[in-house]
Parts: C-alpha cells; structure tokens; sequence
C-alpha cells in the first residue's frame, strides 16, 4: 500500500508537486495521466527518492520512505523504469542484468531465467550489447532489470515513446502479465487509449496536483483531454466521478 | 643502441602507462580530468622517502607502506572532493581538481621544505636482459606494470566492482535507478587510481632519486597525453599508448635532440588524434 | 511540370550502411511538392537516417537526394537548410535552452536575412533592422502556435510539449519548403497533439510547404496526410493513400500486428 | 545564461552598476597604492585571455587551453616588432593581436575535428608546441635567455609620442584595453553569429540544422579567443619588459581557468570579476607567503561547491532579487 | 627578499637568514637589526613583479636580494629604478643583468656573482689544455641558465680546439636521460660538457653509471659536481669530473670554513650549498656596506657598494664601472671522492659596445 500525502516536491527553485496526494492499493494497475508537465513523471521519480523533497510524505506499508535514497527505497521492494533509455549500451544484457541485481542481494539463477521466459527475445541477445538492441528489445531489457529486483510495486516511465505499436503491444502485454503475478504497478503513459485499457485506475495530475481519480470505465477520452485542459470534468455524460483520492 | 632506446623507452613508457591508466579509470567513471594525478604519484614517493629515511625501513617494506598511507590520503580527498564532483560541470572538475592539485604539492612543500629530498633505495644493480645491462628496477618496473595491467583488465572485466564502473561510467542516472551506489564506485575508483600513481611513484623512485613537492606536475600533462591516445577509458590503450610514448621519446631524445622530448608527448598526441580522433582503443564511451 | 507531379524531395537508390548493417537499402521515393507525407515503419526500419541521409547529418552510402532539381547529396545539413529550406527536427534535440523562445526564433530565421557569414559579425543599423524584421516575425509565429505568453521565457524552463511548439514555430521563420518531422507527437498530450496538426494542415494549405513526418501515432498521421509510406527494414513496403495502406495486410503483419 | 540579454537591451539597473563600477575604476588610482595598482595591472593581463577563453568556452562551448600559447606568440610579436623596427604602441598591439590569430587558424583545422576532451587536450599541445618553438628558434626569440629591455609603450600616431612608464600609466594603458575588449566581446556576442555560437554551445547538430556553419562559427570562435589572448600577451611585455618561454608555464593557464570558470563562465561580469578577485586573492595571501599557495589550493576547491556557477552568479541573482522581487508559484510551470 | 619557489630559493632563504641571524646577534649594523622579508617570484616575471611591488610598496623594503632566475631578475631593473631601492643579484648568471647595470643604464642594480662567460672559458681551458679532452658532447638545462653557458661556451670551442659530437638540453624536470647517454656512448665523445643543477647532475650520474659510462666519459661545465651528495650518487662517474663555481664548501679559508661551520650547525648538518653561501655573503656585504655608508639609506649605501672593497671569503670583493663585482672562479676537479682546486681564475667580464 502506498500512500502520498500532501507531496511538495521539484528541482531546486523550480517546484513541480504542490501537495499531490495519492493511494495506491496492492495489486492495483494505475495509470497517471495529465497534460505534459503536470508533473506525472516528477512524481514517480519523487516516489522513488530522485527528486528533493519539499514537504509532504510517502508511506509504503506502513514505513515513510520520503526522503530515502534510490537504493534504500529499491531495496524495499519499489522499482522503476524512467523514460528514456536507462540501460548501458556497451555492456552485454547479461551484465546489464547483473547490475540490476546488485543492489538486491540474494537473487537466484532462476529468477534469471524466468525473466528470459518472460522476454525470449533477451535470451537470444544474451551476449549482445545492449546498444546493438532494438528500441523495443531495449525497453522489455529495462523491464527485464527491473523484474529481477523482484518489486511488489514497479513504476513505469512512459514505455511507449518511440516504439512501433507492435512493440507497444508486447511491452502492455507484459505489464499486465506482472500485474497479474501480484507486482501492483503505477504508469505514466501519454499514450492514453493504450493505458486505459490495461489499468484499473486512472488517477489525472494536473498542475502538479491529483485532480481527479476513478476506473477507467468511469470516463471517456473526450472528458480526460476537456479535464486535462480545464480541471473540470463534464459530468453530464457520466455519471459522478469518484472522489479524490 | 636501438635495442637500448626501446628497452629504456619501454620502461618509461610502463611508468607513463602505470601513472595514467589510474587517471584513466576516473575520467571514465567521474567524467572529469583530474588535474591533481601526478600529486599522488609525488605523495608515493614521499611517502616511500619517508618510510626508508625516517623510519628506517626496508624499500620492500616501504611499498605497502605507501600504498596504505596514500590510500588514506585519497580517501579523504575521495570523500571531501572527488565524490562530489559527480554532480558538477567538467570545467568547475577542472578548477576542483586543480585547486587539490595546488594544496597537495604545496603541502609537501611545507612539511618536507622546499629543497630536494634524496631518495635511497631500490635496486639498482644491472643485471643482462637479451644481452644488455639494465638496472633490476626497471625490470621490476617492467613487470610491476604487466602484472598491473593484468589485474586490471580482470578487474574491469569479470569482477561486480569491475561492472559497476563500467556501469557508471556509461549512464549514471540509471545506476541510480538500479541502486548502484554511484558515490561509493567512485570513491572507490579514486583510491584505486590514485594508489596506481603512488605505486609507479614509489617503483620509478630509486630511478628519479630527487623526491620534491612539485615533481607530479610534468607527469600529470604527459597522463592527460596518454589517455588520450589510449582512447579514453581504455585499459590496453592507456598501456600501449603508454609504450609508444616512452618508445618515441627515447628515439627523439636520441636522434632528434632531447630539448624536443616534452614536445613528444603533445606532438604524438595530436598526429595520433588527426589519424584517430578517438585515440588507438576507442571506447565510445562518454562523448 | 505542374505544380502538382513536381518533386520537392526525391530519393534515388539511397543506400546507408553502418559496417556491416544497413540502414537503408535502396530507396527511390519522389515527394510531392506541397503534399503531407507520412512516413511509418517499425523500429529499427530506417526511417530517422533516411532524414538524415536527407538533412545531410549522413551521407548516403550509395545514391543521390535531390531537393527539387538540385543534387544535394553530400551537402553538409547547415546548407541544405540555407540554400534549400529543407529544415527537419529531431526527436530529442528540440530547442536551444538557454535562449529565450523570441531568440530561438530569431536564430532559426537567421539563415535568410543574413546570407554571407561575413554579414553575421556585423552590428549595424542594417543588421539590426534585420534583427528587429525577425523578432517582429517572431511575435508572430508565437502568436500564431499560442505561445506568445512565453515570448521571454527561456525555452529550457518550458514544458516539453510546448518546447516542440517552439521547434514547430521556429521552423516556420525562414520561409521553409519542405519541412521533415521526427516524430512530432511522441511524448505530448493530445490537447498539444492536435494544436500541432492544425498548425501542420494550415501551413501546409496557406504556404504550400511539402511535409514528411515520420510518427507512430498512426491515427493522427493517417488523418493528417495525403500518403502514406511504410518502410520496412530499410525499404518501402507500401505506399499510398493512407486509407488504404493502414488496411494493407503486409503492412498490418509487419506493423499494426497485435 | 546570467549577465546578458542577447539582442535584447540591457536592464536599467545593469546600466547604472556598469556605469558606477566604471567611475571607480577610472578615480581608482587617486586612493590607491601603487602596489595595488599593479596587482590591477596583473588582473587587466590575465583579462584580455580569459574574455578570449570565455568566448570561446563561455559562448562557444569549447574548452581550449592554448590561450596562454597565443598569450606568449602575442607578446613576442609585440616585443619584437617594438624592438627591431621601434613602432608605436598602437600599431605593436595590432599585430599582437593579428599574428596569433592568423596562426591559430591552421591550427584549429585539425583541432576542430576533435570534441570534449580530445579537443582540450590537442589545445595543450598546442602551447607545448609554441614554446619548443620559441625555446628553440634562438635566432628570433634568443630561445630561454628571453627578451629584455623591450620598449615601454610608446602613445603615438607614428614616429613620436608620449612613453608610458609610470604604474598610474600603465594602469590607464590597461583599463582602456580591456574597456575595449569588453566591448569587442560584447558586439561578437550580441551579433548573428554570437547567436550562431551560443546555438553550437547548446547543441551543435541541432544549430547546423537551423543553417549555422558550425564549422566556421567554432573557428571563428578559435581564431578570435587567439586574439584576445594576443592583446594580453601585447600589455604583458611592454609592461613587464621581458619575455621569456616562461610565459608557456602551465600555472599561466590555470590562472587564466581559474579567472573565467571561477568567476563565471558565459557572462560579460564574470571573467572582470573573476580577474580582480582571484588575483587579489593571491596577492593577499603573500602575508603567509608559506601557506600561501596551500591556501589559494584550498579556496579554488572549496569555491567550486560553494559557487558552482562562478562568483557572479549570486551577484546577480541577489541584484534581480533586489530588482525584481518575484514568487514562483505553481502558474510558473 | 624574493627568491625562486622550490630548492634553489629555499637554500638561499637560509642562507641570507643564519647571516642576518648573526648579524643581528651581533648588534646589527649601525644599531638597526637586520629584517628580511620574503616574496614568492615563482620564478617568473609576473609573480615576481607583482611580489617586489608588494614589498616596495608594503613593507617599504629598501634593500632587494633576487632573483635566482635571470628573466624575473631582468623584470626587476627597470622596477628597482623607479623605487630607488638597491638591488643586488646573488644568483643570476645571466651576463646580460650587468650589460645593462652602471655604465650600462641601470643604476640600482649590482650582482655579486660570476657571470656564465667567466666560467665557460675556465671550464674549457683546463679541460682542453690539462685533460686533453676534446670531443665533447653538450647536456645542459634547457633554460636561461643552460642555454645562455653553452652559448657563451660556443665562444671558446675553437680557440680550445674542441669539437662537438652533439648538442642537447633537457628540462629541469626530466627524469630520464638513458636514450641521450646510449647516443653519447656510441658518439665517441670524451666528456659532457654541463650546465645544471644539482637534481640533473645527480640523475645523469647514476644513469652514466647504469650505462657503463663510468671513467670512460668525464662531466665538465657546472651542476653542483662537486657537492659531497653528488659523488655520493656515482662516485665513480664524478672522479674527472670539472667544475667551475663561485663557491664551495670546501674552499680553503678561514671565513669559508666558518661559515660550513656555522650552517651545519643552524640546519642539522646540512652541508651548505653555493647560493646559500652567496645569499649569505651578500647579506654580509650590504652591511658592510651600510657602515661603510653610514646610513640606512639606499642611495648613501649604493654609492658606498660602488666604491667597497670587502674582505670576502673567496678573496676581496669590488664591483666594476657595470656594477659587477669581480669575483674569483674557482676550478674544481673530483678526485677519489672528493673535490680538489685545481685553480683560481679572475677573469675581468668583456662587455659588448654599446
């Protein structure tokens, strides 16, 4: 279970959160969505102790974890995925997946080979440096590493940017697949159709602030691009939103 | 006589080699130069000088000596400087680095005096190498250095703190992710370097004899030259860039006139960057 | 030839191999001035070195590019941009971000008002007349792509949707011909999204320019262009009327499979 | 980017503050020791470098370290034409600058091919380069026994004129040389082409595709660092009279570094300040002339972390503040 | 004072210190105490300009001893003209300093060492005449030092009928002379004519020794041969080798021996070296001139030093109409370990026309 309460955060003077409150309940698949800099990726990167952290506080399972370093945080079993490529490019993908495991001690032959079954692809490339990988094969390597921390909560940057829709459709597949193995996840996605499909929540930012969550059957896409824009949602067509948080 | 300038060149190429392939590890793991490498090389020196003439220890016993004493040094700069030159510029590194560079020889300077300190020790007595006289040293120095480069090579290859620098030193931010303590890859890194210069200083002592605070400097720009054409990050690059540096400055010293052999480095160095902009070994690592 | 079968971009066997893999393995291709042209494939197909064999950022292994009737194939991307007016943007690299939008601006219209590099150091009253031309088109662009609020904003403290509002606006100041977008959508919501199409369409109708716009969000892209082009392992695998091609079962196995 | 609005016009108050810093410049020497003096003396030489040094890194966005190389052809240039032909201040300054500039241009061809790293060090070499030529061209430079007695500066259209030789002189000399340089800079950076550099500094691919030619803006950039550095080198030897390869000595360099990172890269102010202080600082530390250097060691690293953008930066941020008292609130994002 | 940074500057700091320290122990001269202050030249021009106007402007000094390195000297004859305060070389040899003093134009400057020229002709005279060495190959320090001797050196080749098998010059910091030996070695040379410091001469030694060069090829010119520590690095190599200098600790006088004496007493037994025995001279010179004088005041004492004869102890010290003091050069010859005088040369300095 986590929960966020009241979260000011950002970078240096800039701040990007002004009070951002959020629960997340185990095994749940939530989706962040909200126009760009709303501050949906600030907030995983906070969650995950990256960003400085101005006021507020993030509990998960009962242990206030703000202000903890990345490793501390990973080691209590939070992962992430950030946008962008975040692997190294001249190493092979089994020393990519080494370095994943290092800050977890006590991971087993096994668990590797389970993230080959999950991504087959990976064990083809085993010994291929990740920089030679597709954008693709790239991010399912990412998710690969971030499965081997073995994560009761996984936090996912964007995934999709710059894939096929193919590649799109594997890496949701594979969100959902760990989903369903217990790993309660909360994505960041720009591509809305697509999260809205695979999530069980939906929870909308905008101006650094939750402003609205529910089921993604409790909205339409139209309503979530007028309440990205506006902040207020149309609630004629759909009956009553959910109360915040 | 030629056998004689490559033999002398690879030796002093083994001490170019030995002192940059430490500067070579930091720049790949911090991304920033240091400018203060050939004060550890000097700090080894006095620190073996100070083991044998003050403590009266043996050259053998000197050596760890130095090691630890050194180590102890870089890891209170490592922890009050280097590490937090993770998060900074390449140019404020620059002015950092220079600044410890600046403290550190004048430091010795003041502890030590100004004049020159002679160092006694090692072996100096020839022995025949393919039918040439060499000074056992500069054997010693020879093989210190294979067996370094060696170790090293492993080190970065198989071992976890071997992937781990390999690792910051191509995305920092996703070793955060991964919860790679990036602070203590380059602490460590920098002791590691940093020992390397002090182990070639205290090997190339007996050889240099003149132990003075400011003796690093010229060692540092000829580093900045071997790394470069190493390929930066590259261990076998730094070894063989290293060799071919003390192979042409022993031929230049000889047949051209030794008042060019400091303009050999810098003068190799940019024929070798217009052949290779990227050094003998790229890495493609950092752009 | 008629405005209508003249080429703005034409492609002749281009080829691009890094060592021993290749990019792109001989493409003939013939853009239609004053058309929109999408351009998809998936991962790993070639599209982005094709804009760069295009822009000059790579030269083609093999082949020729023509812009027009000129040959450009192994100009450097500053004159292709300059002599022209074939602009492109990039995925990432989006803006300057130290400088403020109105100069961002300004130095994208550059190119046209000052021509020789010698004309470039100067600072008198005719350079700045020019400058002032600019930042009066400046005004503008920002205006029009509804970021004039933002004018002395630096482009690094925006959003990232905005700053490829800003790269859009930026691409508009020196009276562009052909304008190749990198994936102009990707990362941005839809708000900003569709705020992009119509400044596409608009541009496109008002000042004829030619669109190439490489983009996976094939529901937007088909909408927006008048053909579409797949390209697939470094050659074109279909090519068409978007309608059309999106229904392509080549297309769907290789593309929109799943 | 602190200090300058490019194209655009300063603020009132950076106006005024220019304007006032300038008053006490110029009314200095009136309160002044003449040791103080020549400690601005030195401060004004190590100057004209680093507003080249900044050009180039501040506003290029390429780190050379060959400015003291062009420094010492600058001052042997001046010195030599001075001595051998008995010219005028004027006309010895012109070439200081020119002549390191044309042979920076050669240089940077193959320099130019490099980035990062490789870049700076190909500009160390270059210095090294410079002064074996200069240890070993004897006939010209009479090698390490150096110039002296070179001509003190001689204010006059041509053949006649006024000497410069007192530290007020000099100090005069030195003010307007740099008032000039600041002002070279200044135009350069507020130009099209300042603009084309300051694009190559944030992203030189994406500047090329905005038609900047990058190639030409970096060489430019290059070619006109050398002259500054050149007029530096000019100022030096007609006011320390000698010049020796000493000039090469890598400590010149890092003092130049040291000026322009340590007062802040990429503004106009930063380098002016940079100059005074650092070198005011040394100087004050001659009261313990055996800590001295340790300390200045000290406070460069220590000056990093504490003001990691250069000392003007909370300069100007304290005066905006002062200026213009703002809140960021969330509409800012 | 200003001195050069690092060996030379510090050897000579104590020396000019154990001086004023006796001095001062002895009442000071005219009842005032003598008072140094140091600044740090750096050994370049500007640091040393910048040091000397300190401590003109600052500590109102009026009484200059510098420098070690003839090009920041150099810098300081135009400043000590305009502050009228007296400077006088202890350690410069370059001959231009006093081309340009007395009669030459600058008249606060005085140099109370040997110019280079002195020593080259010495060197080679008793190596050509007495050794009968005459192919040579040079290995001197590439700086002012040892490119202006081996210039000067150049004057005398022919009429010593000396030729040269090859010609190098090596940073103070270079470390490695193996290659530069190996060459010499097969050149056929009979000796190595070099001008240095201490730090090389020791090095060069030892990597003769390690090249077998030891009794074949003898060291000649100056680089502190002499000094006990020297030999002791290749004793072997320094048997034969020629040395002409100022000074050394074992020069045979009372005033000489007293102050070995004295400064291994100071400095735990540290054997004193030639510029701390030349700072130390000098520091005993000035006051003998101020009593002479007897004023405090740099004019009244640069006439006084114009006109002294002072009892020094390596002979009478007196400056000529360039305000070079005539100094004796000694010639030195190691001979089993230890240095012995082979002679003791005046030579009046031959100034060119102006």
């Amino acid at each position: 279970m986590l929960a966020i309460e009241g979260l000011r955060a950002g970078y240096g003077a800039l701040e990007i959160l002004f009070g951002t409150d959020l629960l997340v309940a185990p095994g749940e698949f939530v989706s962040l969505m909200g126009p760009n800099g709303a501050g949906k990726s600030t907030l995983l990167r906070t969650i995950f102790g990256m960003t400085a952290i101005n006021g507020g506080s993030i509990v998960w399972n009962g242990e206030r974890i703000s202000g903890l370093k990345p490793r501390d945080i990973l080691r209590r079993g939070i992962a992430f995925v950030p946008q962008g490529r975040c692997n190294f490019p001249l190493m092979s993908v089994d020393e990519n997946l080494d370095m994943a495991s290092c800050a977890v001690p006590g991971t087993k032959r096994s668990d590797r080979d389970a993230i080959f079954d999950l991504f087959p692809i990976l064990r083809e490339r085993r010994r291929y440096p990740a920089g030679y990988l597709s954008g693709g094969e790239q991010q399912m390597l990412e998710m690969g590493m971030a499965m081997l921390q073995r994560p009761r909560l996984l936090l996912i940057d964007e995934p999709s940017v710059g894939l096929s829709p193919q590649a799109i459709h594997q890496i949701f597949s594979e969100m959902l697949r760990i989903n369903a193995g217990g790993c309660t996840v909360l994505l960041v996605e720009q591509n809305t159709r697509k999260a809205m499909e695979v999530s069980t929540r939906v929870a909308v930012l905008r101006l650094g602030q939750v402003i609205w969550t529910g089921p993604p059957s409790a909205i339409t896409h139209e309503q979530l691009g007028s309440l990205f824009m506006t902040g207020h949602l149309d609630m004629a067509a759909n009956g009553p939103a959910l109360p915040t948080v | 006589m030629l056998q004689n300038l490559f033999t002398d060149g690879l030796v002093i190429g083994s001490v170019y080699a030995l002192v940059s392939v430490g500067m070579t590890v930091i720049l790949g793991v911090l991304g920033q130069i240091n400018f203060a490498h050939g004060e550890y090389y000097m700090a080894g020196a006095f620190a073996a000088w100070w083991a044998i003439d003050r403590l009266g220890l043996s050259y053998m016993a000197s050596i760890p000596l130095t090691i630890l004493i050194v180590g102890i040094l870089s890891l209170a700069i490592g922890y009050a400087v280097m590490q937090r030159l993770v998060d900074v510029s390449f140019d404020a590194g620059i002015i950092a680095t220079l600044g410890v560079s600046l403290l550190l020889q004048n430091t010795a300077t003041l502890i030590f005096g100004g004049t020159y300190q002679i160092f006694d020790g090692g072996w100096l007595e020839p022995m025949r190498v393919f039918g040439e006289d060499i000074a056992q040293q500069r054997v010693l120095i020879f093989l210190v250095t294979l067996v370094v480069f060696g170790a090293l090579e492993w080190l970065v290859r198989k071992s976890t703190f071997g992937k781990q620098m390999r690792a910051v030193s191509q995305n920092v931010e996703c070793c955060h992710v991964l919860g790679v303590d990036v602070r203590r890859v380059v602490l460590i890194t920098f002791i590691l370097g940093t020992t390397l210069a002090a182990l070639s200083g205290v090997m190339t002592a007996p050889i240099t004899i003149n132990i003075y605070g400011a003796m690093g400097e010229a060692i540092t720009l000829k580093s900045f030259a071997v790394i470069v054409m190493g390929g930066m990050g590259s261990i076998g690059g730094t070894l063989v860039a290293g060799w071919v540096l003390g192979i042409m400055e022993s031929l230049v010293a000889a047949y051209v006139g030794l008042q060019f052999r400091d303009a050999v480095a810098f003068a190799l160095l940019v024929m070798v960057l217009m052949w290779r902009p990227s050094g003998f070994f790229s890495t493609k690592a950092r752009y | 030839m008629t405005a209508e079968t003249q080429a703005a971009l034409s492609l002749r066997g281009v080829r691009k191999s890094f060592g021993p893999v290749i990019a792109v393995a001989g493409i003939d291709l013939d853009i239609a001035a004053g058309k929109i042209c999408g351009l998809i494939g998936p991962n790993g197909s070639g599209k982005s070195t094709l804009f760069d064999c295009c822009t000059g950022l790579v030269r083609p292994t093999a082949g020729q590019v023509l812009a027009g009737t000129t040959d450009i194939t192994g100009w450097e991307m500053a004159r292709i941009a300059r002599e022209e007016r074939l602009l492109r943007s990039f995925q990432k690299a989006v803006v300057f971000r130290a400088l403020t939008a109105e100069e961002n601006l300004i130095l994208a219209g550059q190119m046209t008002a000052f021509r020789s590099l010698a004309a470039t150091f100067s600072l008198g009253p005719l350079a700045h007349r020019r400058v002032q031309a600019l930042r009066a088109r400046a005004g503008e662009l920002l205006e029009r792509v509804g970021l004039a609020h933002m004018r002395h904003s630096k482009a690094g403290e925006m959003s990232f949707g905005q700053q490829k509002l800003l790269q859009f606006a930026s691409m508009l100041m020196p009276e562009p011909r052909t304008i190749l977008l990198d994936e102009p959508f990707a990362g941005i919501n839809p708000v900003l999204i569709e705020r992009i199409v119509e400044n596409i369409r608009a541009v496109n109708r008002e000042q004829g320019v030619t669109f190439v716009i490489v983009e996976h969000n094939i529901d937007v892209l088909s909408d927006l262009s008048h053909r579409l082009v797949v390209l697939s392992r470094g050659s074109i695998l279909a090519d068409g009327n978007p309608e059309d091609v999106i229904r392509d079962p080549r297309v769907v196995e290789a593309y929109l499979a799943g | 980017m602190p200090g300058i609005a490019i194209g655009g016009r300063y603020a009132a108050p950076q106006v005024a503050g220019g304007v006032l810093i300038a008053a006490c410049l110029v009314l200095f020497p009136l309160v002044a020791s003449s040791y103080q003096l020549s400690t601005l003396i030195v401060s004004m030489v190590f100057l004209l470098p680093a507003i080249g040094l900044n050009l180039i890194l501040g506003y290029t966005g390429m780190l050379s370290l060959a400015q003291m190389g062009f420094f010492g052809v600058g001052g042997y240039t001046s010195a030599l034409i001075a001595m051998h032909f008995g010219t005028p201040f004027w006309l010895n300054f012109v070439a200081a600058c020119l002549v390191p500039a044309l042979l920076a241009a050669p240089l940077a061809i193959p320099a130019l091919r490099l980035r990062h790293t490789s870049f700076v060090m190909c500009t160390i070499a270059f210095v090294f380069i410079i002064e074996s030529v200069s240890k070993n061209w004897v006939g010209l430079t009479r090698g390490d026994m150096g110039l002296s007695s070179v001509p003190r500066p001689r204010i006059g259209l041509w053949s006649d004129g006024f000497i410069v030789h007192t530290t007020v002189q000099y100090y005069y000399l030195g003010l307007l040389l740099c008032a000039l340089a600041v002002a070279a800079l200044v135009a350069i950076v507020r130009s099209p082409a300042g603009r084309y550099m300051i694009a190559i500094r944030e992203d030189e691919i994406l500047a090329a595709s905005v038609g900047g030619r990058t190639w030409h803006y970096r060489l430019a950039a290059f070619v006109l660092s050398a002259a500054f550095a050149g007029a530096g080198g000019s100022y030096y030897v007609h006011y320390v009279t000698v010049i020796s390869p000493t000039v090469f000595d890598p400590s010149y360099t890092n003092t130049v570094l040291v000026v322009v990172l340590g007062g802040g890269v990429g503004t106009i102010a930063g380098p002016i300040l940079g100059s005074v202080v650092f070198v005011a600082l040394s100087e004050a530390l001659r009261i313990a002339p055996e800590l001295r250097m340790v300390v200045y060691g000290l406070v460069l690293t220590t000056s990093v972390f504490a003001f990691p953008k250069g000392l003007i930066a909370p300069l100007t941020s304290a005066l905006r503040g002062a200026v213009q008292p703002k809140a960021r609130g969330p509409h800012d994002r | 004072m200003t001195g050069a940074n690092a060996p030379y500057g510090s050897l000579s700091w104590r020396g000019a210190s154990l001086a004023a320290k006796e001095i001062n122990a002895a009442g000071g001269v005219l009842g005032h105490k003598i008072e140094l202050v140091r600044g740090d030249s750096q050994c370049t021009p500007v640091e040393g300009v910048l040091g000397l106007q300190r401590m003109i402007s600052s500590d109102h000094i009026q009484f200059v001893l510098g420098d070690i390195c003839s090009s920041a000297t150099l810098a300081y004859e135009p400043i000590v003209e305009n502050a009228k305060v007296l400077l006088i070389n202890a350690a410069s040899s370059d001959p231009t300093i006093t081309y340009k003093a007395g009669v030459g134009g600058y008249k606060w400057t005085f140099r109370n060492y040997p110019t280079d020229e002195q020593r080259a002709g010495i060197v080679l005279k008793y190596a050509s005449e007495q050794r009968h060495l005459h192919k040579i190959a040079i290995l001197s320090v590439d700086n002012d030092y040892g490119r202006g001797a081996i210039a000067l050196s150049k004057k005398f080749f022919q009429r010593y009928g000396i030729t040269v098998v090859s010609e190098d010059y090596f940073q103070a910091s270079t470390t490695e002379f193996l290659p530069e030996l190996n060459k010499i070695k097969s050149s056929g040379a009979q000796a190595i004519l070099m001008y240095g410091y201490a730090a090389s001469s020791r090095l060069v030694a030892r990597q003769m020794l390690e090249s077998g060069l030891a009794g074949k090829i003898a060291l000649i010119g100056n680089g502190d041969f002499t000094n006990p520590q020297t030999i002791k690095a290749a004793p072997s190599v320094l048997n034969g080798a020629i040395e002409a200098a100022a000074w050394s600790p074992d020069y045979d006088s009372a005033r000489s021996k007293s102050f070995v004496h004295d400064y291994e007493a100071a400095y735990g037994g540290e054997v004193p070296q030639v510029h701390a025995f030349t700072h130390w001279e000098t520091i005993n010179l000035l006051a003998a001139a101020i009593r002479k004088a007897g004023s405090v005041d740099p004019a009244a004492v640069k006439q006084a030093l114009a006109g002294i004869s002072f009892d020094g102890a390596t002979g009478v010290v007196k400056f000529d109409n360039h305000d070079q003091a005539d100094l004796p050069m000694i010639l030195y010859q190691v001979e089993n370990g230890k240095p012995v005088i082979k002679g003791v040369f005046r030579t009046a300095v031959v100034y060119p026309k102006p």
